[in-house]
């Protein structure tokens, strides 16, 4: 095997580094970690044949800082960066201070990372490819007359927005005609009084869209294949939860059809190495372009196992001029992968972050099941970055099979020391909407989730459990209990922080 | 014999645990690892043993439970099938202390962290008066932040963490009085 | 989905019994384990959702204790019983006493097992049904012209055995005409001596053969398909060590002729369920069939792997009454997959077993790889049972890809207190011999192993590590050193004691 | 500083080990986990922290090695890139005590089990001669026998094992004289 690169540097921490270390090591390569302060003793240092400080814990000082990354990749030698995802993954100023510092940046290049980071320019190249979007009027509204003309050429529902708005601000669902005048009138006040702007266009409402992504592969020669979608439908606040592929939506004549698209929008685009396109998928099977992912994707295990290639793998392989290795032709879905993202976060505490020691672990393993964990018993989860412990993934030959596996493996699945989502998995794969493939991005919302898990006899086999504990550590039972009030945090106390490092 | 009295969930459990006493023979009925239970006045044979540093093995009547166990704040938290019990656990010893300690209590109410985080914001001062629901503070951990509220009217007596300042689950933030 | 059986007791122990509750989870069906008295703690107990003890450690007393095991399936309700491997796996009597007592056992009739398991017999209805054997007299030559003859057209080399024989005695190979008069009066004067009978027959000598075996699956209503061969040349006192699938030496034409031919094999003995037909393959290409295993084979997840299937689903479904959900056209390779039999046994010390407590474990996970394990950190490996602690099993596109996974696997896969044969893994994965897919029966043989492996890097820091430890625990300093002699055993020291629970 | 001795493999490192002072000021170039160590004459910085109970981690000019650490019969064995490394660590006390020991040894010689197992023959009796090489008695673990052979040229002082007794590795099965 010819050596692709003699060593990689991997500009990102957490369960995605220790997966790239470990491709790294899978094709002979030595992997390079960076980390912060407070990841000295992280699982990717460890893992990594070489490892270099980069700052302080805040990821702007560390992740986020370009000098310091390539000045680590200037001391250890590395040829190549993989960026993962997140951090610097999607910043064209990043690939382009690799390729001046004649370090090769694993991903596209900044021209394309530009071209599709910008909303404007994206959906003029993507709409002369002829990507799909959102059938809408694009600009201000002109009249009444506009609007009923083309409300009725896109079917109702439609949506009036402000062209100045955000924050649901100037916008109004028209179910039927007879409503559009006076919800014109509104939205047009509401505008010019939030924003000082009037200007209102329309839009073809999607009512419980999908989200379904298509995965892309394309080499440095102009060649590009799709790899299937992943149907990504259920998030919470905008975050993804559970993905799977292939989606219970799609048919093989709407996955081909997705899958052309995607690839016309990547080489529109002079796309190169692995991307995602995703898309709105509405209930009668037509699907609208959303953003395009310049990068690998945290749910890329769902495609790896259904398609039984390697993404990072085959990353490195186009990073290092290789050509892709197969043709569309040559590519099978095979079976069915189900993916969730297991997050440090209290399920019964609104989600509530919950970072701190793991005291204890059970990884599940055995038929059927991936892991890609950043995590070991005994560390210290940092409260300075994502929540995203490990990605428990399962596959098998049906979609039924699937679930009872991934059931099985989230059963044996222990993390002690801090709380996890793990019971939502639970209460999400026993549910029989997501059972008979009924998602979408509301999904999540309409889900009764909270507590009701408790089983009697398990109960009461805890309570003798802890009676039996007691009486062989003694010591255990001088719990001192004071009075006190435990912060509990509401739905809208809370608030994203940064964009900067969001995943998707 | 040993009595516990074990709350979980809302629930009370009365539970006496004793080591069954050991049979003769070859043919044993009972194992070094069997406990007599008594739970609300039922009697069952627990076969119980230790899983590594944190776990217990239990086999009642055929059927088999594994049981972690892992110290919480107010006492043990057990899980079984992957779904935690946080189960407070008091024998009459420190049952009657606990009731001495709250007899002690005055009208301060303490406010604690229920999550690691670092302290991004002072939204009170000490001496205000604040109603239930104001925001006392704010805490960020993981990119995500909250605000802490003041579980009912009074006056901030003590502010005891400053801006800047990573705190711990269960540390106190402030007292009401 | 239907309930196929609302409980099925698993009459096994360690990784199998494991995985075993594990399928049974995921097709919602209640595990009953059954446990010696050493096994009380053992993870199958652990996982399972009734226990049940069945005598004191000897294997004979409890895991082959037939009337204690139906016992425990009479007292738990189970419906059904699936025996692993090894045990009462192969007993036509279980098989009987289950029939017997109305509880299913999933396998093979009482019938089929006692055919197979019958040398003669095998053979006759295997001839019939046109299966190839090593050509050979099959009686005793009755003169120097007839094993002249019968040599001349099997084609030299050819063995000479004893009738009556065993253990190499009146064994001899005949590599050319000039030497075969002589060699048939060693033999039967050798063969009169050792057994008191002459009698000598001729086979066709296969020098370095390969152990390749194909998987089929059959159902109750007559249909067979094969699943793929399984490559398991790599083996140590007639020990499989490494399997791998597909065999590299299989041309997809080879593959079918074989697999055809152990579908007829498998009609012929009026088989159901999971079966494996051994072969020897000679370096020409020619497949000579060896034995039939009726039962699940401990390297059945290759094939699992490489096809997308579930072996054991498939078996509760069959012993359910169900049909196979598939034809023989619908079955495709995918991909390449291996798998390392981890031992409890020091590679150092010539693969003496090492029983003992599991005093840190570093399981690997990760993308590409599948880990069957029975063991935990903290628990004692019995010595009353075989050494075989986990499967390590990788898989991925190419074989070459495969290697580089496992290899990266075995690198971060820990397990301290017992000793493991890991490091051998590392040098067969490392060899040339093997990367080329050169392999044969006599591979582990020639193969040189033993140290060597140590790195002048890595011992210099393991110096480091043990005085910053030392400096650290200073009470670790205090080793008492006194001077004795460890007993150090020899090859010829080690015999199996029995092959009742001889795995393959 | 601390000197230690430490073979492994047959070799011998003389290693001091110093924690690094620290420097002061946020950009600081050692950190508290930071050790002077001097192996063989040349000096390193090896920035070293605990990894769980039982590993640990050395950063050593940009090289990471995880270091898994157990207790074995002569020292400790460390486990860097799966490879196991025998190590025997001697302080100028415990070498001292170490010699001292040896002083006192007879001409006896104690036979150990190296692995546990189950004595399922005892072939020697207590005051046979036996010659180097001669089975003493067999041990089987997990289906395979294992004979137990005189290390050299003696009597059976002792049989310190009887026949079903089951055995832990290093256990002393035999003294001969």
């Amino acid at each position: 095997m010819r050596k692709l690169f003699n060593k990689i540097l991997i500009a990102n921490r957490g369960e995605i580094a220790v997966r790239l270390v470990r491709a790294c090591h899978e094709l002979g390569i030595t992997a390079v970690a960076v980390y912060s302060e407070v990841d000295r003793s992280a699982l990717h240092v460890l893992k990594a044949d070489e490892a270099y400080a980069i700052g302080p814990p805040p990821a702007a000082e560390s992740y986020l800082h370009i000098e310091r990354i390539l000045d680590a990749a200037k001391r250890s030698g590395a040829e190549a960066i993989h960026p993962g995802y997140g951090f610097l993954s999607e910043n064209a100023a990043f690939a382009r201070a690799c390729r001046d510092a004649h370090v090769k940046f694993i991903g596209p290049s900044p021209e394309s990372i530009e071209l599709m980071g910008s909303k404007t320019r994206a959906r003029q190249e993507m709409e002369k490819a002829k990507v799909p979007f959102v059938p809408g009027s694009s600009r201000g509204l002109a009249s009444l007359d506009e609007a009923r003309e083309l409300a009725a050429r896109f079917g109702y529902p439609v949506m009036l927005k402000a062209a100045a708005g955000g924050g649901g601000k100037g916008m109004r669902l028209v179910v039927n005609e007879s409503e559009l005048s006076s919800a014109l009138e509104t939205a047009r006040s509401e505008a010019k009084r939030a924003f000082g702007d009037d200007e209102v266009y329309l839009e073809k409402a999607i009512t419980n869209p999908r989200h379904v992504e298509m995965q892309i592969l394309a080499d440095e020669h102009g060649n590009c294949v799709y790899l299937g979608e992943r149907e990504c439908s259920i998030q919470r606040r905008h975050q993804k939860v559970l993905e799977e592929s292939p989606s219970p939506a799609l048919t093989p004549e709407m996955r081909r059809s997705m899958g052309e698209t995607a690839v016309r929008a990547a080489k529109a685009a002079g796309y190169a190495n692995a991307g995602t396109i995703e898309f709105l998928l509405d209930s009668s099977g037509n699907f609208y372009f959303l953003e395009m992912n310049t990068r690998l994707q945290v749910e890329h295990p769902v495609t790896e196992l259904v398609t039984g290639l390697d993404l990072v793998h085959l990353q490195i392989r186009i990073a290092a001029g290789e050509q892709l290795p197969f043709a569309q032709e040559d590519l099978k879905l095979r079976g069915h992968a189900i993916e969730c993202r297991v997050y440090a976060e209290d399920p019964e505490n609104n989600f509530f972050p919950s970072p701190g020691r793991i005291t204890s672990l059970n990884e599940p393993v055995g038929p059927g099941i991936r892991l890609d964990s950043g995590i070991y018993e005994g560390w210290n989860v940092p409260m300075e970055y994502d929540a995203l412990l490990a990605k428990l993934v399962a596959y098998g030959k049906s979609r039924e099979g699937t679930v009872g596996t991934l059931k099985r493996a989230v059963d044996e699945y222990v993390v002690g020391g801090v709380r996890t989502n793990l019971s939502l998995f639970r209460r999400i794969l026993d549910d029989p909407d997501f059972v008979a493939g009924k998602t979408d991005t509301g999904y999540l919302g309409r889900l009764k989730f909270g507590g009701g898990e408790e089983n009697g006899d398990d109960e009461q086999m805890a309570a003798v459990a802890a009676a039996i504990w007691s009486a062989l550590n003694p010591a255990n039972g001088k719990n001192q209990q004071v009075e006190s009030f435990t912060s509990s945090p509401t739905s809208s106390a809370w608030k994203r922080t940064a964009r900067t490092e969001a995943l998707s | 014999m040993t009595f516990y009295e074990v709350s979980v969930g809302g629930r009370n459990y009365k539970i006496e645990a004793e080591r069954a006493p050991q049979a003769e023979g070859p043919q044993r009925a009972t194992n070094q690892s069997d406990w007599k239970i008594r739970i609300d006045s039922r009697e069952i044979l627990v076969d119980c043993v230790p899983v590594g540093s944190q776990s217990l093995s239990l086999v009642v009547n055929g059927k088999s439970f594994e049981a972690r166990i892992e110290r919480s704040q107010d006492g043990v938290r057990v899980l079984i099938h992957g779904i935690p019990y946080e189960c407070s656990v008091r024998d009459p010893r420190s049952l009657r202390s606990r009731k001495s300690a709250g007899q002690h209590e005055s009208g301060e109410q303490k406010v604690t962290a229920s999550m690691p985080g670092k302290v991004v914001r002072v939204l009170a001062r000490a001496g205000d008066s604040i109603v239930a629901g104001q925001g006392i503070l704010v805490i960020e951990a993981m990119k995500m932040q909250n605000e802490v509220r003041a579980p009912r009217d009074g006056t901030v007596k003590n502010l005891i963490v400053r801006e800047g300042a990573a705190v711990n689950a269960g540390e106190v933030l402030a007292i009401l009085d």
